[in-house]
């Protein structure tokens, strides 16, 4: 080795040296822990290691497992749905329409800025507007739009996701915000300049160019939505049980570790799918912007 | 020292703890469980976080299987011969001569209702009853599969077998679209009653109406012991294996089966005491009665839990109804 | 000819208050070549991006074919703009960048017709191999020749380019400005350009356009700048020019002599000095490449000969550049001698000395001092 | 400002509505918080700074806030001093296998954190590792490590190698090189992360959820207080929550402001 | 004068396998202004990189002053670089930029000496007012500035400039050149400069390495290198060349005849062309500036003349230069006609005709064909 070689090599273990140990130990080997459990064996009152496929194949023959996957993917999607349709237009909004930077920034700080308040809390928040006596009844009873408060805006999915969305707008927004901030305005110019109105110049050049953040956007928005376990035990109904509730319950009431580590382990893979199916669709709508 | 207990609430309250956190100079902390489902996976997470546990009559015996309490010195509860017989010889409660758990306090899971929005009910049918759609609560516990067994009249309850699971699973995941929300604690029962959320569910008699009326809302509410009979539960206190705090666990178990204990804890839940000579000595004899004080025979008009036979086939019939649409 | 863009006393002023065009009166005849030509921020952006429909004029009104179009959107006029950084979509191929005037909302054309006119598009520009590329993967050059074919496709009366060969490196920025020039001649489309180098503008409009702060400075062929400069200003803008100050000594039959405290220079007097008298401050504009050197002896009847001290030299390949002062305020003087044999660098005056030079009083033009 | 298009005002409802959504929950938040009425519904009940007293002189919940700035404290710490080295070494050297470890290092925070709760729950029970504050620090710094990591990363695919070169150029060795110009030049996104990480960390419940053993964060504390139905005091919490968020955001940005 | 930098046999391949710098041999004298001058990825930045110790030569040996320093890492080599962006450290002020090197590492010189040495550096670049602005406040030639005296502060021994000047507007580039020549001569220091600005390079360099492929193409001063380049490689790129292809027809005394299809042009036979054979395919180099227009009756016996079919012509300010095409196989040839005189216009040849041109032999240069 050249004195440079001893160097360069010199650097890298001083520098890598805790972030791998560290990596390895709390990352690397709890999962590979969870793994391994997952294969151990329910046996009362507790579990005992062992290698058995038997708690995948639960999770893959008993219906209910399914069902909860089911169920959670599908509201998991209608969150990400709705926080798309609400927070692309107002990350347009924030910068294509509002001219000065300042305002912008301010905007943009404004719609942020829930994402800093306890997340429980927003959560929580929604059990007092939507009740059967919360803030949304009463505003509807006193416009004399209802003369019943109704029952059916807490404890069940809508409220889910009304909540969940809620959550997780700031996530939706600002990887969209960021795509279309390096959009040069010059390209929306262009298009204009080659014939093309404001409605199909946003067709056929922003949206495109803003895609990776959308992907990004949604990715985020499914994988946090899909692993939710507070939002269902506040606002969900008794049909509200999402796979995260499931996981909690093996390893709370059912005391069945294996089988939640199992659960838990499927989860894993579903979200490093989506992650990677995910990252090549970005990488297609990710277009070098230099 | 310090005192970390996993208990029920209400068991824990300052108005008699901060006596006896003054007269021991053992600092009382409590975490409060929803259900009985909750002791098992809390101890087996690790060690050493909690001293005493207060799981109920159906449990305790889980607990000393799974090695997660040791068994009680009894010379250094000199009061345990006060508690009722009945409780004292519960077979998980003394083993082979051995004793596991110190009877805290008893009571009944009835029927809670609205009197302004629902009729007297006589029969646990009435959770089933679609006239109350939306408007009916159930405890998020296993026991939903005794109320579901004591409603189709199965009597072997916690002895059920698989098609009489499947049979209650069934009726259970039929109820749920009746069901508002299933509740976990008293205090989030008493919640939905007051939020107009529930008329009509299953509850620990006792606090929880308490709890409703304290919230000043202008209609009542009843309990009442339906046809089916009313189920039977009594929490123990259990010494957490390998925890350092021994000495002021036994402090506090003593001090839980004394008079200030007693009352105590009656006084904030309204359930009954399991030590009437102590009780005797705070309660007025209007409340002694009421608390079946020398009734002990009470215990048999209720369905008494027992620990289910297969456990975990009633965990899972109770989360698959759960995960159900 | 006729004309085809007139613009009739347009501003810009821009929100904040500054006024980036001053009131440009400005006719541009079909077919012509015509270049914006001036220093950074003299405005010459605004104006085009007024013409494209980007930037609304303060005052004033834009007209096309005699058509006021002062207020129609970008995407109504039959206007194309080639951008200085191309602003190609990175998410098109090469071959859509081009196709999409073509497909726009309302210019549906066919199928066909679009494919043909891309192809004709790109050909026009050589890049008929690139048409699936994305932009990503061409060249600057490449990229250049994509912004001008896009434009192209859409057979715009009126081509706007916006200094469209900044970006480029000198060896392909002069063969593109040739592969320009060809293009506007083939086509005939009125071309404006923008651009902040002289000698672009000189290479390859038919007129230029020279503006300073906002106000158009001079309007005139490459030649009429280069040879009849209106002002000091054009005349250090275009070409390199020393300008010497002084004070007119001597006045006749459209001549006048400049002293500079020690070298008198003659020089033409420009038509917007007319005015000055024997006294008056005055500036001489005189061309580095027209100065000429002369031995000690000799003297010709023709040229105004004058002395400079020679202080350093540098190698031009093509000629010598010669740092020298003259007169009494010791002011800068650069002259290029060409190197016309290789036995001439011999020749060249010592440095450190004072040698003598002369012009052509016809090569040097005089202009009142406050009009630079 | 000229006449707006249809679709302009149309896109302007739809941002109107969602600002009154984001902001509506913190509103009636706010308000519930002085109201007298221990049941939310309106119409309100009297003004009252009741609930804030008794928040004050909750000592478990002051308790538990202790224990979450410990908690946050401790892993915002972790994860710059284990983050940053990740991030350099993942920017800097072209070696096989760190694509891996930087997916893995980003894992966590794409994936529920019930998952990283549950198997840093799963290897504490083999190691016996005691559940408390410090197997909550663990996690935190484990689940939170990639967002600094992502964000650094970042700032250093922006950041000039050049000006590295240039300190090297000038006579300062590497280790001088990354605390003269390395460190300031990605100062503002450490900074902007660890505040995130200190804030997701402040606020983690997935991961604290396994992994409390006596000792309650905040959430926790929360999360178990809902449990057992609302009590107002949880809305003077939360808008003291708001409060400091809003005092640490203006804080940040105007630090952050006068350098980049 | 002696040798301070050497670079013996220096070969740089990147992982990859690309041969960025092909064994290199070079010694610079202490106190030279060299400059490496090439097109783009010949290698240039990859050599400079090598002498300042960022990159690791993959084989040879460097040295400094006789010592070999080839494996000694940047912040121990007397060396300093200004880099082609500057790279100024943006959170530091002008003074700390310049200061940087002087308080650093070993070099840890006392306050009172660095607050000294800053001064004299920034007085030398003309900024001492500029001391406590931040880089992003500064224009591009403040920054170039800045640059100069951050490196200059630390008095290396050898000075290295990436394209220093690249970054500038014409105008200021210029400008640039010339301090930065002056600077050179004031300090004394050696300079080793990059550009692919060939006008730069003649303008400011002692000696010019003219690189190609990672190898050195020659060696010299501006003078040889304009006027005795050693393969049409060089020619075409010092200063703007015509390079024709043809046959040689005669031979005789350093001088050949190359028949381009019908026209037969006469030049000097280059150093490396001795060998060449009556019938053998070669390559003549002639300047568009060197060639003259001769009228029809015309024809003076020291002169080459030839004719060539004008095809376009462009006004270039200080000349015109014509684009015809020569011999049989049409080839492009640029010609550059001096506008001495405006009258002159006039007498241009038309566009599109046939035209006579004249040069002097020893103006054109004859290379082999394979040299190229
Ligand atoms: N959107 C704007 N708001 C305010 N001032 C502006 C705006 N755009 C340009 N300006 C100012 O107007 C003046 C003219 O700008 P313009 O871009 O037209 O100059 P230019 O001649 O094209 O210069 P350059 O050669 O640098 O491109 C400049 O001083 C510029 O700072
Ligand atoms: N780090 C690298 N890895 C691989 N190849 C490289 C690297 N750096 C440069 N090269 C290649 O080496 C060749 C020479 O690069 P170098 O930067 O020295 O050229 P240059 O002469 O400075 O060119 P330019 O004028 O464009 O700056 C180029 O083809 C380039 O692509
Ligand atoms: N299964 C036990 C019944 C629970 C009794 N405890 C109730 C306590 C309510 N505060
Ligand atoms: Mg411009
Ligand atoms: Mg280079």
């Amino acid at each position: 080795m050249t004195p440079r070689q001893k160097r360069y090599w010199l650097g890298f273990a001083g520098v890598f040296g805790v972030p791998l140990v560290w990596t390895s130990l709390f990352l690397l080997i709890p999962y590979a822990v969870m793994l391994a459990v997952s294969f151990w064996t329910r046996k009362f009152p507790l579990f005992v290691p062992d290698f058995q496929f038997g708690n995948f194949r639960q999770v893959f023959a008993d219906p209910q497992y399914l069902e909860v996957l089911l169920r959670t993917g599908k509201i998991a999607a209608l969150v990400s749905v709705f926080a798309l349709a609400l927070g692309y237009p107002l990350a347009y909004f924030l910068i294509f329409i509002v001219r000065t930077a300042k305002v912008r920034n301010f905007l943009y700080m404004v719609v942020i800025v829930p994402l800093w308040v306890s997340y429980l809390l927003r959560a929580y928040v929604w059990k007092i507007i939507l009740g059967t006596g919360g803030v949304l009844n009463s505003f509807l009873m006193w416009t004399g739009i209802i003369d019943q408060p109704s029952g059916l805006f807490l404890y069940n999915q809508t409220a889910m996701i009304i909540t969940l969305t809620y959550i997780f707008i700031p996530f939706m927004v600002m990887p969209i915000y960021t795509a279309l901030e390096k959009i040069p305005p010059r390209l929306i110019e262009a298009s204009h300049d080659l014939g093309e109105g404001p409605f199909w110049t946003f067709l056929r050049v922003v949206l495109p160019l803003s895609w990776g953040g959308v992907v990004a956007g949604a990715t985020l928005t499914f994988c946090l939505a899909f692993g939710d376990f507070v939002a269902p035990s506040l606002v969900g109904g008794p049909d509200g049980m999402l796979v995260a509730n499931t996981v909690q319950t093996q390893f709370g009431a059912a005391l069945n570790w294996p089988l939640g580590s199992a659960l838990s382990t499927v989860i894993l893979l579903l979200v490093l799918t989506i992650i990677t199916i995910s990252e090549r669709s970005e990488r297609y709508g990710k277009i070098d912007l230099d | 020292g310090e005192l970390n207990i996993l208990t029920w609430e209400g068991y824990a309250d300052p108005s008699f703890i901060k006596d006896f956190e003054t007269k021991s100079s053992c600092k009382v902390s409590a975490t409060y469980v929803g259900s009985n489902d909750d002791f098992a996976p809390k101890l087996a997470a690790g060690s050493g976080v909690y001293d005493i546990i207060v799981p109920s009559i159906d449990t305790i015996g889980q607990m000393r299987l799974a090695g997660f309490v040791d068994s009680i010195d009894l010379k250094k509860v000199p009061e345990f011969g006060q508690v009722h017989a009945k409780f004292r010889s519960n077979p998980d409660v003394t083993v082979n001569g051995e004793v596991w758990a110190v009877p805290l306090i008893w009571g009944s899971v009835s029927v809670l209702y609205r009197t302004d929005k629902v009729t007297q009910p006589n029969s646990i049918k009435v959770l089933w009853n679609p006239e109350y759609k939306g408007r009916i609560s159930l405890w998020d516990d296993k026991s939903a599969i005794y109320w579901a067994a004591r409603m189709l009249g199965y009597d072997n309850i916690y002895d059920l077998d698989d098609t009489q699971l499947a049979t209650i699973k069934a009726r259970l995941i039929e109820q749920k679209p009746l069901v508002r929300k299933y509740w976990s604690t008293a205090g989030e029962l008493a919640q939905l009653f007051l939020n107009d959320e529930v008329w009509v569910s299953n509850a620990w008699t006792g606090l929880i109406a308490k709890e409703i009326r304290k919230g000043g809302k202008p209609f009542t509410v009843a309990e009442v012991d339906p046809a089916e009979k009313s189920e039977g539960w009594m929490d123990s206190m259990m010494l957490v294996k390998g925890s350092p705090n021994t000495d002021c666990s036994y402090q506090f178990i003593n001090y839980m089966l004394s008079a200030k204990g007693q009352c105590g804890i009656v006084g904030s839940t309204d359930y009954f005491p399991t030590n009437p000579v102590s009780a005797k000595t705070c309660l007025p004899a209007e409340e002694a009665r009421s608390r079946h004080l020398d009734d002990p025979g009470y215990v048999d008009s209720l369905v008494m839990w027992q620990m289910p036979k297969r456990l975990d086939a009633y965990l899972e019939t109770w989360n698959a109804v759960k995960a159900a649409m | 000819m006729k004309t085809i863009i007139q613009l009739e006393n347009v501003s810009k002023i821009y929100t904040g208050g500054f006024k980036a065009v001053d009131g440009i009166n400005l006719g541009i005849l079909e077919g012509e070549f015509v270049t914006l030509l001036g220093p950074s921020g003299c405005g010459k952006t605004t104006t085009l991006r007024m013409l494209a429909g980007f930037e609304e004029p303060t005052r004033g009104r834009i007209s096309l074919d005699g058509q006021d179009i002062t207020d129609s959107p970008p995407y109504r006029r039959p206007i194309n703009t080639v951008f200085q950084d191309y602003a190609l979509f990175p998410h098109l191929s090469v071959l859509d960048n081009v196709a999409y005037g073509l497909r726009t909302g309302k210019r549906k054309l066919g199928q066909a017709l679009v494919a043909e006119r891309v192809k004709s598009a790109l050909g026009m520009v050589g890049l008929l191999g690139k048409a699936d590329n994305r932009p990503g993967q061409l060249s600057g050059g490449q990229r250049q020749r994509v912004a001008m074919a896009r434009a192209l496709a859409c057979q715009p009366r009126v081509l706007l380019l916006d200094e469209p060969l900044s970006a480029l490196d000198v060896k392909l920025r002069e063969k593109m400005q040739v592969e320009l020039k060809q293009l506007h001649q083939q086509l005939g489309i009125t071309f404006l350009m923008v651009t902040h180098d002289q000698k672009e503008a000189l290479v390859m409009s038919d007129r230029i356009v020279v503006m300073h702060d906002g106000k158009i400075a001079q309007i005139g062929t490459p030649e009429d700048l280069y040879d009849r400069p209106a002002s000091a200003y054009v005349a250090d803008f275009i070409g390199a020019s020393n300008l010497l100050h002084g004070k007119v000594s001597a006045l006749g039959d459209g001549f006048a002599e400049v002293d500079l405290d020690g070298a008198v220079l003659r020089g033409r007097l420009a038509d917007s000095a007319r005015g000055l008298a024997v006294g008056d401050a005055a500036v001489i504009s005189l061309r580095p490449e027209r100065v000429q050197r002369v031995t000690d002896g000799e003297s010709k009847e023709s040229l105004s000969v004058f002395e400079a001290r020679v202080m350093n030299r540098h190698f031009h390949g093509y000629d010598v550049r010669l740092d020298a002062k003259i007169g009494g305020r010791y002011q800068d003087l650069a002259i290029d001698l060409r190197r016309d044999s290789i036995a001439m660098v011999d020749s060249l005056p010592p440095m450190g000395e004072v040698a003598r030079f002369a012009m052509t009083a016809a090569d040097a033009l005089v202009f009142a001092e406050d009009q630079q | 400002m000229h006449k707006l298009y249809w679709w302009q005002r149309g896109l302007l409802g739809v941002v109107g509505g969602t600002m009154v959504y984001l902001y509506l929950p913190i509103v009636v938040l706010v308000v519930f918080s002085f109201n007298s009425n221990a049941v939310m519904s309106l119409p309100l009940a009297e003004f009252t700074f009741d609930w804030y007293r008794k928040v004050l002189a909750n000592e478990a919940m002051l308790t538990a806030l202790g224990n979450s700035l410990i908690v946050a404290s401790c892993a915002t710490v972790l994860t710059v001093v284990i983050g940053v080295p990740a991030a350099l070494v993942i920017d800097r050297y072209r070696l096989p296998g760190l694509g891996l470890f930087r997916r893995t290092i980003l894992l966590p925070l794409s994936l529920p954190g019930i998952v990283t709760g549950i198997a840093m729950l799963n290897f504490y029970r083999q190691l016996g590792i005691p559940l408390g504050l410090g197997a909550i620090i663990i996690g935190h710094s484990t689940a939170l490590l990639g967002i600094v990591v992502s964000q650094v990363l970042t700032r250093l695919s922006r950041f000039n190698r050049r000006l590295e070169e240039a300190s090297q150029d000038l006579g300062a060795g590497p280790i001088e090189t990354f605390f003269k110009v390395t460190l300031p030049g990605i100062r503002s996104a450490i900074i902007g992360s660890a505040l995130l990480s200190f804030t997701l960390s402040f606020d983690e419940i997935p991961v604290t959820y396994f992994l409390t053993g006596r000792d309650n964060t905040l959430p926790m504390y929360i999360y178990s207080t809902l449990r057992r139905g609302i009590t107002p005091e949880i809305n003077a919490i939360g808008t003291l929550i708001i409060l400091a968020s809003l005092v640490l955001i203006v804080a940040s940005v105007s630090m952050l402001k006068d350098k980049d």
